[in-house]
């Protein structure tokens, strides 16, 4: 794994020296290993700080809509982050040309809670490679398999391989199996209808509506969010419970066909929300109704941007 | 049920064709059912019909052209997905989806909306109250909760 | 448990006595308010003084803060004049005499007028801020505390001569001997027969002596930028110099954290601050 | 004095408070805790290696509450001070017991005494749990205090083997001890060992000598920019923060309340003005503001630091942004401004 930071240090480094882009997005190294930081190289000496690995929990394409159109951006892109850039452009938030995507083929991404949770945080050391993730604690070794600390969301990752990348670092994987995917989503369907919603309001009665969710997420890039809205005001400004369902349901849905499944959402909640439970549900529909999955490619508009007389119709009488 | 269940009235203002039929929604529904009326059902957001059903309807009906005649060429077109899959999202984290209903009235459909407001009371009022995502109230006093 | 009028969150009942439009094209509104309790008014002209604001507060709708544009001797009410703004302020301007509305007040620390005593006073306003500057101006007119001032000037600027508010009374300012009045329009307009330009340039003609003087100004924030270096120039130090501030505030009691600039927050140690304690704070206006 | 309360009577000594109080202590959820009140002893957990996720600060401020409410045909107002029952807050760790008594500095002053925080604080009792082994990313004896910081504490409790000795500070915390075995000396010497480590195992995480001074130079540097870079502008440092305590005040029209929810400088509705100007516009000066209050305003208004190290916004970060790791880039940052 670590040939990987090398080649993506040297990748950067010659996309600024040949000043192909003004700025690299990627990761920097912090002073605890277990987390690393967004950051944004605009020179070479920066890049002594370069960090990737699979801790690396962001979704960097988040950070895409915070430049001018004609900026020019290097961007590390994993499967997810790539698909998240491809929708940003059909929905003309960047332009592809002012963009250079440094593709890497995605392990999934480790989640440091789960290390937290098996190891506490005095951890001072971490490696990686392919199957195994070794840390060391107090002093001590620990090694666990790759998938016991995944995240639940790159359990179900489906396209680990970014696929509209300007450059590969390292070799494609091979994709992931669709129906572990919706094992996830299944699971809560075959409840029944008492049960889905206590689940429902076992997970949003947690929630403190700090607003990570919306802000991890790339795909959240409105000027004013709907909660915002003081006039007229559809949703109760409080933590009272409609307040944080009605929080819940919009967002997800505001979704639909966009959410590129990489559960940057989840891994932002302070509050352990088991966000991605919502959107899969979402994204398990559109490809089911409309065979559509968003960031595929750089053209095709969601299904809510577009509609024909055939559509499916449930609920018409 | 002892009193008659609440419903809301989303009504696209072109969709009842007939004069009687649009005096009747406007002014002799029955006081359990809330009428909004709107310029095309594309209008409807589905912020609308959460904030319905969270401030306690029963069941929600939504009347608007049939796609064909929509006044504004698709605006019911464009509305349709959403809400079809709207409807099945809330249906996922526990809504009961028997309480919207999403009727589309043509021409010849004169007095259809009575008779689609009657058999939807009924088929609600069976379900009972709605309780699932109903969820305004007041605060405890000085938010004693925690 | 705090009785009742502890609770600085409640708002105290009021009545609209009078409602006007202060502006031609109706965006200003003057209320008139007179108390619903008489206890409640005691409490009031207790505290209050000119500079200070309360919150306007309709159950429902929310709150706003607004400058107090009366002075206390004019009688047992308080006068608010209304901008229509946003929302809050469009509610506001529905409301009619007769109708209930909350208020919580008075909020803040007014202008310092004690320290003030013998001073010649120089009053620039612009626009709706004017308000608070006319509930200086009145209190001052008063005739037991008026001998305490030497000189008076007011500058007043709005952009045309309809958005000037208080006409009637300001008209009569050209009488008083004890008075400067300059107004001043921002585009000339056939009959006006004051200064035409912006309120800086007014100020530089009209060349207040900075000797034994306070200069109080208030305004839009792009015309106080440009005023207070003109007064700098015309030799006020700035000690002298006040403004009022204005910033989103919430509680109006220095606990919502809101309207925090450096180490003051401007519902509890402003709005009213000197130039001198202005430069002082962070630049985060 | 000090007793010594065995591990295996605390459900015991819980059950017997249940008739005269509220008890609040911190309950499992997920994978985290948080205080709720006590429905049965055995829901209580003391052995989590960190503080409650939810800050306590919510016991006394919560999230949401109801200011008043009121009827608006007949515009009455109707009160809506709670009428708290006695409380004991126990558990809580004497970072966060700081902190309350840091908020009693905005909510509880001479001018305006806010009700609805001090009719709560004046019913409670709060008993702290010292931090034996302070976690890594703590940093309490950097802002002053330390992992067995008596102050805001009626009792504190230090974990022994089998025990916890129990140091009492005020009346309201003797009396719910009274019945206790008082500590020999022995136990009372292995606490102060206990404590003493804890204290020793923490390094300085940055230097508070100059910091505000330091932080008042670089206020119009661009050592915000490069810190707030990275920033995504959500909430979570400054909910979970046990200090932060901004609030905004809205009326729910259709449940005739007017409530007040925490609030943050981190978003960017917070300072947004009705004319439309945004005096705080981008994440920089948010991130500037959020630092500034607690480091540099906090010590103008009452001369003490406004972050009690309780670690939670390192922890929480979305993005890993470290409170420390900032502020020792402030007291090495030398940007033009002060060069000139």
């Amino acid at each position: 794994m670590s040939e990987i930071k090398g080649k993506l240090k040297s990748e950067i480094e010659r996309l600024l020296r040949e000043d192909i882009v003004d700025v690299v997005i990627a990761f920097r190294k912090e002073d605890s290993p277990l987390r690393p930081q967004p950051a944004f190289f605009r020179n070479t000496d920066e890049l002594t700080n370069l960090e990737y690995n699979s801790l690396c929990q962001n979704n960097l394409a988040n950070y895409l809509t915070r430049f001018p159109h004609d900026t020019r951006i290097g961007i590390v892109v994993r499967g997810c982050e790539n698909r998240s850039v491809n929708a940003l452009i059909v929905e003309k938030q960047h332009q592809r040309e002012n963009l250079f995507l440094i593709g890497i083929p995605c392990h999934g991404i480790v989640d440091i809670k789960k290390i937290i949770k098996k190891t506490g945080e005095e951890v001072t050391e971490y490696s990686e490679n392919q199957d195994e993730i070794t840390v060391l604690v107090k002093g001590q070794k620990v090694t666990f398999p790759r998938k016991e600390l995944l995240h639940d969301s790159c359990l179900r990752c489906v396209h680990p391989n970014p696929v509209d990348a300007d450059v590969l670092l390292g070799d494609p994987l091979p994709e992931g199996d669709p129906s572990i995917a919706r094992q996830a989503v299944k699971k809560i369907e075959a409840m029944d209808r008492d049960e889905r919603y206590a689940w429902f309001q076992h997970e949003t009665e947690r929630c403190i509506r700090c607003y990570a969710c919306r802000e991890a997420c790339p795909m959240c890039y409105c000027t004013e969010c709907f909660v915002d809205h003081a006039a007229p005001r559809w949703v109760e400004s409080d933590v009272s419970q409609g307040g944080m369902q009605a929080w819940h349901i919009i967002r997800a849905f505001h979704q639909t066909g966009r959410c590129t499944s990489c559960g940057a959402c989840e891994r932002a909640c302070p509050m352990d929300i088991k966000l991605t439970y919502l959107t899969e549900k979402l994204n398990d529909d559109i490809r089911e109704v409309y065979q559509f999955e968003a960031g595929m490619d750089r053209e095709t508009q969601p299904p809510f941007a577009s509609f024909n007389l055939d559509d499916k119709k449930r609920f018409v009488i | 049920m002892e009193t008659r269940p609440k419903i809301v009235l989303f009504q696209c203002q072109w969709c009842l064709f007939s004069e009687p039929d649009q005096h009747w929604v406007d002014h002799e529904l029955p006081p359990s059912i809330h009428l909004v009326k709107l310029p095309c059902t594309g209008r409807i957001n589905p912020l609308h019909i959460l904030n319905a059903i969270q401030g306690g309807t029963d069941g929600i009906m939504i009347s608007g052209c049939r796609p064909e005649k929509c006044h504004y060429k698709e605006g019911n077109l464009s509305a349709l997905r959403q809400h079809d899959e709207f409807l099945n999202f809330l249906d996922y984290i526990g809504y009961e989806k028997e309480r919207v209903r999403f009727a589309w009235l043509d021409l010849q459909d004169r007095g259809r909306i009575q008779r689609e407001l009657a058999d939807f009371e009924m088929a609600v009022a069976k379900l009972g109250k709605a309780k699932i995502l109903a969820t305004r109230a007041h605060a405890p006093i000085g938010g004693e909760h925690v | 448990m705090p009785e009742h009028d502890h609770n600085p969150y409640n708002p105290i009942p009021m009545h609209i006595m009078r409602a006007y439009y202060e502006s031609n094209d109706h965006s200003l509104k003057s209320f008139e308010l007179s108390f619903d309790n008489h206890k409640d008014s005691e409490a009031f002209f207790k505290k209050f003084n000119p500079g200070q604001f309360c919150q306007l507060s309709i159950f429902g709708k929310g709150e706003a803060p607004f400058g107090v544009a009366s002075a206390a001797w004019e009688g047992e009410f308080v006068r608010f004049t209304v901008q229509k703004l946003g929302t809050f302020t469009q509610q506001i301007h529905q409301l009619k005499a007769g109708d209930p509305i909350g208020m919580r007040g008075p909020l803040g620390n007014g202008f310092p007028i004690g320290d003030w005593k013998g001073n010649n006073l120089v009053i620039i306003g612009g626009g709706c801020a004017f308000s608070s500057l006319y509930a200086l101006t009145k209190h001052i007119q008063e005739p037991n505390i008026r001998p305490n001032f030497a000189e008076i000037i007011v500058v007043y600027g709005t952009r045309n001569s309809g958005l000037c508010m208080y006409k009637n009374d300001i008209q009569s300012w050209y009488q008083r001997k004890d008075m400067q009045i300059h107004q001043a329009i921002d585009i000339p307009e056939e009959g006006w027969g004051h200064h035409v330009g912006y309120v800086p340039d007014v100020v530089k003609d009209v060349a207040p002596s900075p000797k034994n003087a306070v200069a109080v100004v208030c305004g839009p924030p792009i015309m106080t930028k440009f005023t207070l270096p003109v007064l700098v120039e015309l030799g006020f130090s700035p000690e002298t110099v006040f403004t009022s501030l204005e910033k989103r505030m919430k509680c109006g009691i220095g606990k919502c954290g809101r309207c925090n600039i450096g180490s003051k927050y401007i519902c509890k140690d402003g709005p009213v601050f000197s130039l001198a304690e202005l430069q002082s704070l962070p630049n985060d206006i | 004095m000090t007793y010594i309360l065995k591990k295996k009577k605390i459900n015991q000594v819980l059950k017997g408070w249940f008739k005269n109080y509220d008890v609040y202590a911190p309950q499992k959820v997920e994978d985290y805790s948080q205080f709720f009140r006590l429905t049965s002893a055995d829901d209580l957990v003391l052995n989590e290696p960190h503080n409650t996720r939810f800050p306590p600060k919510a016991l006394f401020l919560p999230q949401s509450e109801s200011l008043l409410k009121y009827d608006r045909k007949i515009n009455q107002l109707k009160e809506a001070i709670p009428t708290p029952k006695p409380r004991i807050i126990f558990g809580i760790r004497p970072c966060d017991a700081y902190a309350v008594t840091l908020l009693d500095t905005v909510f509880n002053t001479e001018e305006y005494s806010d009700p609805y925080w001090k009719t709560r604080r004046d019913a409670t009792i709060i008993i702290g749990l010292g931090c034996s082994e302070p976690c890594q990313t703590c940093f309490c004896t950097t802002t002053g205090q330390g992992p067995f910081n008596p102050e805001g504490l009626d009792a504190l409790m230090t974990e022994l083997e089998d025990s916890y000795s129990i140091e009492t500070f005020t009346e309201k915390g003797e009396k719910l001890f009274s019945d206790l075995l008082l500590a020999s000396e022995s136990q009372q010497r292995k606490a102060q060992e206990i404590q003493k480590k804890a204290v020793e195992s923490m390094t300085p995480a940055f230097d508070t000598t100059n910091l505000k001074h330091n932080l008042d130079q670089i206020f119009d540097s661009d050592y915000w920019a490069t810190i707030s870079e990275s920033c995504l502008g959500c909430g979570v440092c400054t909910f979970l923060c046990p200090t932060c305590f901004c609030f905004d005040i809205v009326d729910e029209v259709q449940r005739n309340e007017r409530v007040r929810n925490w609030d943050t400088c981190m978003f960017r509705i917070y300072s947004q003005e009705a004319s439309g100007h945004n005096p705080r516009p981008t994440r920089k000066e948010r991130t500037r503001q959020r630092i500034m209050h607690k480091y540099s305003y906090w010590i103008d208004h009452i001369g003490e630091i406004g972050c009690t190290g309780c670690g939670r916004c390192v922890r929480f970060c979305p993005v890993g942004l470290d409170i420390r790791a900032m502020l020792r880039a402030a007291n090495t940052f030398e940007s033009e401004t002060i060069n000139a």
